[in-house]
């Protein structure tokens, strides 16, 4: 039987196209692999389902051993977040065109060079700044590449990271800036924002994240972007986007590189599988010529008040240079660039607010509703999203509320659980969490 | 139609999308916390919205939509459109769920490992990189964890090829490694003699392709890595690209110590206009101790997570790209042993037919006159010298009949390139068709040189200057930049 | 492109599906009972054929992707998307599953039904007919088992007006009624005399439409009502499109017995290139007891199902269209009271903005000097006069820009037609684009208007000759007639 | 607020707007209608979800409330089946393209025309006919139409129908051909066949389903064919086209017209709403008048070699006539016509075939598998897809096997229930609904 996916198995076919090049059989082709490296015997592999039905049963057997968040009550946050995604989200992302084209030329692919650019220059609207790149990878490897950006900038090699940040992504860290980089850990004050830090001319950034790790808003970036200028610093901020419709975006308390992950635009959680990275700086030469990731900007054609598309400054990128460009450049993560912009453009400005003002509220409601049975950390501080709880025994009240239905939080160490509340929990949500944790708690 | 930019669309009061109200007390944000002035982003309504990004769909060619053997080394096959709907079934599944309500994903994560693993002959398999690149990196990781856990973090010298992905020197690179790159032999391969001059006791890995990209594959790859060997290095395969070799050869069979796979490639994940992609790092049971964590562990019952003990630590967040791993897996799960057989033969009967074809083309030629696995690169030159006519406008033109191929094919060793690759979803038809465009155009560039250098006709827009995109005066990375530097008044 | 039939693309032994082995014993017909020699549809691999639909999917035009004002009195409005994937959630729910584990989709159907009574102040609601034409004939059904059960099936006669939906005379006519069909008057307007004239013991029902295609509101309907009930008939409302009416005036109110929704038009299901739809009947207390069955019930905890008393029996299978049920209810709850009358409004200023440009533009009028409510019916009458040129090819000539209009505008009692309806869906920008490329084609119909008549030039084909179309001998219905009439060798 | 579905809500918009068309109000367009006429208040409707989280899930929660035929083990059919649908179907029927469409002109709904032509054409060989309709709305109107179409053929009005047919299509017949048409009904042999029948000159058609509502395949039918030509009348077969790959089309043994439903060419089930009818004939003048609804065909263009398209022999509808077309036309499921022929296309001839053979062999499996504890009416016919079987009490089978997560299939009356097994259902399945029934019977 020929295959759907391989037209040209077809016998008669392949006959034909074998006598038209002149070759006896498929193996002729392969002439120049020595026997020795050849597999003389068939792959090991389960035996297929070749039709449909019996791929999407067993697939559907595997699935339904999952409970996803839609199923339980989840309040998992740390790094994925369970924003709301617009149907228009997934319908753009999910069209052929889109999901299934490469990178081509400014021509045929002229769609996805457009809403690519509009992606950056929503976000540029969004974060008052001038240049942002085509997506990267993650917020992990944005950061990484926020701080590389900064060394080579300011040719220096020790940079300064907000203890308030994630273990996962501090591993990132540590494994992506070595060998040549220093990473030094910054306290976390008694109020959950990054503490007292001394500076010396030896540093090139200063790493702040806002809402931290604990969903803490900083708020004293104004003073950290001086105190990096003063000394030929730069202040890297990493910030989810989603929560500049109501605060302030970094470039106005003097960050110089912004950078974050935009899963919350738009994209669903995936089980990890939703992210994208975005770093984004003033239009400021020598530091754009840092970026290695592909930036997208207008260029004429040959026909007046035509847009085309094509790279800004090229030849930083390693696909021009090699090892000579600016790190590496691959396939990252454009479709969640376009999907984000078509968040963005749903929303407006109004919608960004209206979203913030929400999840402000309910998390701030949701600290007052735990902190009757509960200890919640960081009380005086402007919380986004998310916040701690500290418990007497983490794991075993996540193993009760799982019993009950909920997915409680991501536990941060033995005795403290990080819990996200966004605009899909609903008032009756969190009263529910907190009617379990209570009676967990008192058992 | 030709889109507008977003924010001409824009008319203040309209929105896409309303939001729940908080049903709670409002939060008061301390001064110089909350945003001053709102960001200028469009405000549309919703079927607006949607309609400007269905056009600009619409603007976009995918594999769906074309004969997409132009992409050379970037396998542009079919990616079954049953597998979004395993994709989506993951979509609300947050990545750190308790363990026992994952197990199913667990076990497609699993399951993909020991299949790839059978594939490569590798012992263990990491499936966290987000791409090709992110392997690559991650495998460099790997390289200079093992050398530094045995005290010999003086190896300082990556060796890769030519003609192998940049991604190869630039991912050494970025990790501190100095790169030698060996420069193609006569016919076209990797030199054995550079090697064995290049390699020593600073010698950390050989990170090379095979074929490579110019579609030979090397008969001595065997030699290279036993010549790594001898010196203390480990081979690192780049198999983003393992297509036309399926269940043929395998890389730990040539001794490789590591290799990664491009599930976007190989294992027929949507490339998605640039990504989101996947990548698995497959590696030797002596590089086990460093693979990137988590991983997920069998106790023959249920599935975990473990870290592995020495570990480089996170490539990216969480476990993967799942939806990419639950695609590739039900890829696999189409095809089974026999199956990908089939691809890989088909794919390299494909590309031996369409070799053919375009060699009868004058003015088309392929250097080095070598056996083709699964892609060739082409050149053009003779016509080019010809008519004036360059590659990449012949490519440009092309697309005016609705395919198209990519120029981007560096390193620019071969004259007037480009690279064809027909993988195993493309029909004979598509093949003939696709090789008359390329013949009906170079005969157009002998009739008429400035018509084919003045392409596209029938495209969203026409002929673009780059100039303004490498003078930092005139760039403008977005709306607000051109705004600012083009249509300001003082602009 | 201009995709090539299906059957061009077929090459023996291809496919895109595989099925299940049977895993039991075949089993083996008798004889002449199996087909005796395979159908000839295409043999195809997968992506073959998905790229084949997408590209004619592409040679389309919906809502989605244009301006579509022009399809008037079909409400082309915005179907949001998320409605979409409602609709999607009920796609594995078996329609005779048992009431206890449907109760969600049945509920669905009580809510609507409650608020399409409240809607149009009707007692109870049938979701079941297939679309508007198959809701006027449960309609039709259901006065004539009303005039039965009283012993009055004499009445045989049934009154509609020229610029209700042709569908009320057909429907009428199928179900046995003579039709007799009222006139414009002066106005535009159905003639009240004339009802006056036709109405008496033989009289069943008048159906009547308000405002009419015409867009002009009927303001004497109530006396129409009354004249048919004075005589013993029902008065039946076809409220196809309700757009421009909700939440301002209502069916029961003006005394109709019976009236209809379709559920495409106003409650914003997707048409889909003409189905499926929904329609939607509802009824007085009176004719309660003839309701297409089934019906859903509540009795305060839990719904159910009942056949009505005296039910004319099954319009369609089972309960409804119930993807479009889902949608059409999202759609209300997304809006509400306030939302509904917000959507009428806006419909109608946007139909008034609209006509004060069409007007504007030379050679269109909308006959009879009328106000309008929710679209007009224009006329080229003066520009056709004076360039030759038909409404029809200025239609086709738009299309052209990315727009166009629809012009089976039955009956075709306006000279020259074309008739507008831009809903509430459409922003003030797109309806001044509309009227510019009206305008411009209008120019250019002046300016050359053989030009104009020659269109279509941008779309995928160009004008068609419809000769065959009419012809016995040529037409072909089926490529397999086509073949055999044209492409065979004596054809 | 502006509403997100209504661009010119928005009061700056709306008011420049009605200062364009020079009114003060839109109250001033609403004044023909009759001040005792205008409802004086806000309709009754419950509070609008205006965010679409907030409608997410409230639907979410009506929808929890079903349990499906992907949860539970489902062994319904009865006039809808389950049927694997391939994804490249809903792929292309959630096509904006498509779906949003209306039924514009041949030239900017080029697509829509040869996408419908071709479902017509596939179905053309399937059926090995050369005339097949756009769709109606489903099987139950093909039925009726294709009676109706009979009797104006021949001019006579009484229709002699099978007796094994389902009672809610029967219910439809009665209404539809009512009043000028008297339908009398057959009855059904003891093979589960329809059985001996007597005709004469006043019948306008014999009407046959194949297979029937109790899934037995008609194995009579030139026989009826000839008996209804010798008297002047047709033979209209009612066939669901997916058996056809393996069983005889209705115009090889001699039917006239042949109609049917397609919803198991690749439509869900829906919850009864994936319906469309077919109807069919040979190309002959004075049939192809009596269909009432849209034909397509092939129309040249003024460049050669390009197919247009259009209505055939648009005269004959009521959109051109009114009341003097036959019939009605209006909108019915074209967006199905077109995933049906996807459906078709994809399968091929030999998929058609292996379809066939699955569904005859697992529906002869089951057959075996339930004959042990119950006793299987007409187990010496050839069954496709349904069988029906006898039990003490259909009702309370039902129920306990509903208990169990299984649908066991559709109660025909207090001691039948009707069991119907698609290539969806695996030997696995049917075991175990066979376990389950022998179960519930024995206890």
């Amino acid at each position: 039987m020929t295959h759907p996916y391989i037209p040209n198995a077809e016998p008669g076919v392949r006959a034909e196209m074998l006598a038209a090049v002149g070759a006896s059989s498929v193996d002729e082709f392969y002439a120049d692999i020595p026997a020795e490296l050849r597999l003389d015997r068939p792959l090991d592999l389960p035996a297929p389902f070749t039709a449909e039905r019996d791929l999407v049963r067993h697939m559907k057997g595997l699935f339904d051993r999952n409970t996803d968040t839609e199923e339980a009550l989840s309040f998992l946050g740390h790094g994925c977040y369970p924003h709301h995604v617009p149907a228009v989200c997934d319908e753009v992302n999910s069209r052929s065109e889109f999901l299934t084209a490469y990178a081509g030329e400014p021509y045929e692919d002229h769609g996805r060079f457009q809403a690519l650019f509009e992606y950056v220059s929503m976000m540029g609207e969004l974060l008052e700044m001038d240049v942002v790149n085509v997506p990267t990878y993650d917020g992990f490897q944005a950061s990484g590449t926020a701080l590389r950006m900064a060394c080579r900038y300011t040719k220096r090699s020790k940079v300064l990271v907000t203890g308030a940040v994630s273990a996962d992504k501090l591993s990132k860290l540590h494994d992506f800036l070595a060998p040549d980089i220093t990473v030094e850990l910054a306290p976390v004050a008694a109020d959950g924002q990054m503490g007292e830090i001394t500076l010396d001319d030896s540093y090139a950034a200063i790493y702040l994240e806002t809402p931290n790790v604990y969903g803490v808003v900083e708020t004293r970036g104004r003073e950290l972007a001086d105190l990096a200028h003063a000394h030929g610093a730069l202040l890297v901020v990493s910030a989810d986007p989603i929560s500049l419709g109501v605060l302030a975006p970094p470039a106005s308390y003097g960050a110089d590189i912004v950078c974050g992950d935009i899963q919350s635009l738009g994209i669903h959680q995936n089980y990890g599988g939703g992210h994208a990275g975005y770093i984004a700086t003033q239009d400021h030469e020598p530091l754009v010529a840092e970026f290695p990731s592909r930036l997208f900007g207008i260029a004429p054609t040959k026909v007046p008040g035509e847009y085309g598309f094509g790279d800004v400054f090229y030849d930083r990128t390693s696909f021009a240079v090699r090892e000579e460009g600016k790190e590496w450049v691959g396939t990252a993560a454009a479709l969640w660039g376009i999907t984000a912009g078509v968040y963005l453009a749903l929303m407006g400005p109004q919608g960004m607010k209206d979203l913030g003002e929400t999840v402000l509220a309910r998390t701030r409601y949701a600290m007052n509703a735990l902190a009757g049975s509960v200890t919640v950390r960081h009380e005086g501080a402007v919380h986004f999203r998310e916040f701690a709880i500290e418990v007497p025994d983490a794991a075993a009240l996540l193993a009760r509320l799982r019993e009950r239905g909920i997915y409680g939080g991501v536990q941060l160490d033995e005795r403290t659980v990080l819990v996200c509340v966004t605009e899909r929990h609903t008032i009756d949500d969190i009263d529910r969490l907190a009617a379990a944790v209570q009676e967990v708690v008192q058992a | 139609w030709d889109e507008p930019i977003i924010f001409e669309l824009s008319s203040p009061g309209r929105r896409g999308m309303a939001v729940p109200e908080p049903g709670a007390e409002k939060v008061e944000l301390p001064a110089g916390v909350g945003r001053a002035t709102p960001p200028a982003l469009p405000e549309m309504s919703q079927l607006h919205v949607l309609r400007h990004y269905l056009r600009l769909s619409q603007e976009n060619l995918g594999v769906d939509l074309n004969i997409d053997v132009g992409q050379g080394t970037c396998t542009m096959k079919y990616s079954p459109k049953v597998n979004d709907q395993f994709a989506n079934a993951i979509a609300e599944l947050h990545p750190l769920q308790h363990e026992e309500t994952v197990q199913g994903v667990l076990e497609i994560y699993w399951r993909m490992e020991r299949m790839l693993a059978e594939i490569s002959g590798m012992s263990r398999v990491s499936l966290q990189p987000g791409s090709g690149s992110a392997a690559i990196y991650a495998n460099i990781a790997m390289i200079r964890a093992y050398h530094a856990a045995r005290g010999e973090g003086h190896r300082d010298q990556v060796i890769t090829t030519m003609f192998s992905h940049p991604s190869n020197a630039a991912c050494a690179k970025t990790a501190g490694y100095e790169v030698i790159t060996l420069m193609p032999d006569a016919n076209g391969l990797p030199d054995l003699e550079a090697l064995r001059a290049a390699v020593g006791p600073r010698t950390a890995a050989l990170m090379i392709t095979n074929p490579e990209d110019t579609g030979i594959y090397n008969s001595r790859i065997k030699e290279f890595v036993d010549l790594v060997h001898e010196v203390g290095g480990l081979a690192c395969y780049d198999q983003a690209n393992a297509n036309g070799i399926l269940g043929i050869t395998r890389a730990r069979d040539a001794g490789f110590d590591l290799c990664h796979f491009n599930l976007h490639k190989t294992f027929s994940t949507p490339h998605a206009c640039g990504g989101p992609a996947a990548g698995a790092c497959g590696v030797s049971p002596d590089l086990e101790p460093f693979l990137p964590g988590p991983v997920v562990s069998f106790d023959g019952s249920s599935y975990g997570l473990e870290t592995p003990a020495q570990t480089v630590g996170k490539i990216r967040p969480f476990l993967g790209v799942t939806p990419n791993i639950v695609r590739a897996y039900a890829w696999i799960m189409a095809l089974g042993a026999e199956g990908l057989r089939e691809v890989a033969e088909t794919a390299v009967l494909n590309n031996n037919y369409l070799m053919h074809k375009v060699l009868q083309i004058p003015g088309a030629s392929a250097p080095w006159d070598q056996r083709r696995i699964e892609q060739v690169r082409y050149s053009w030159q003779e016509l080019s010298e010809e008519t004036g006519v360059h590659s990449e406008e012949i490519g440009v033109r092309a697309a005016d009949f609705g395919v198209h191929y990519w120029t981007s094919h560096h390193p620019y060793l071969v004259p007037e390139p480009f690279t064809l690759e027909p993988t195993e979803s493309y029909s004979r038809e598509d093949l003939d068709e696709y090789a008359a465009i390329l013949e009906h155009v170079a005969s157009e560039a002998r009739r008429d040189p400035e018509f084919v250098k003045g392409a596209p006709y029938n495209q969203t827009i026409h002929k673009i200057d780059p100039t303004p995109l490498d003078d930092p005066k005139q760039w403008a990375p977005t709306w607000r930049a051109y705004v600012r530097k083009h249509l300001s008044a003082g602009g």
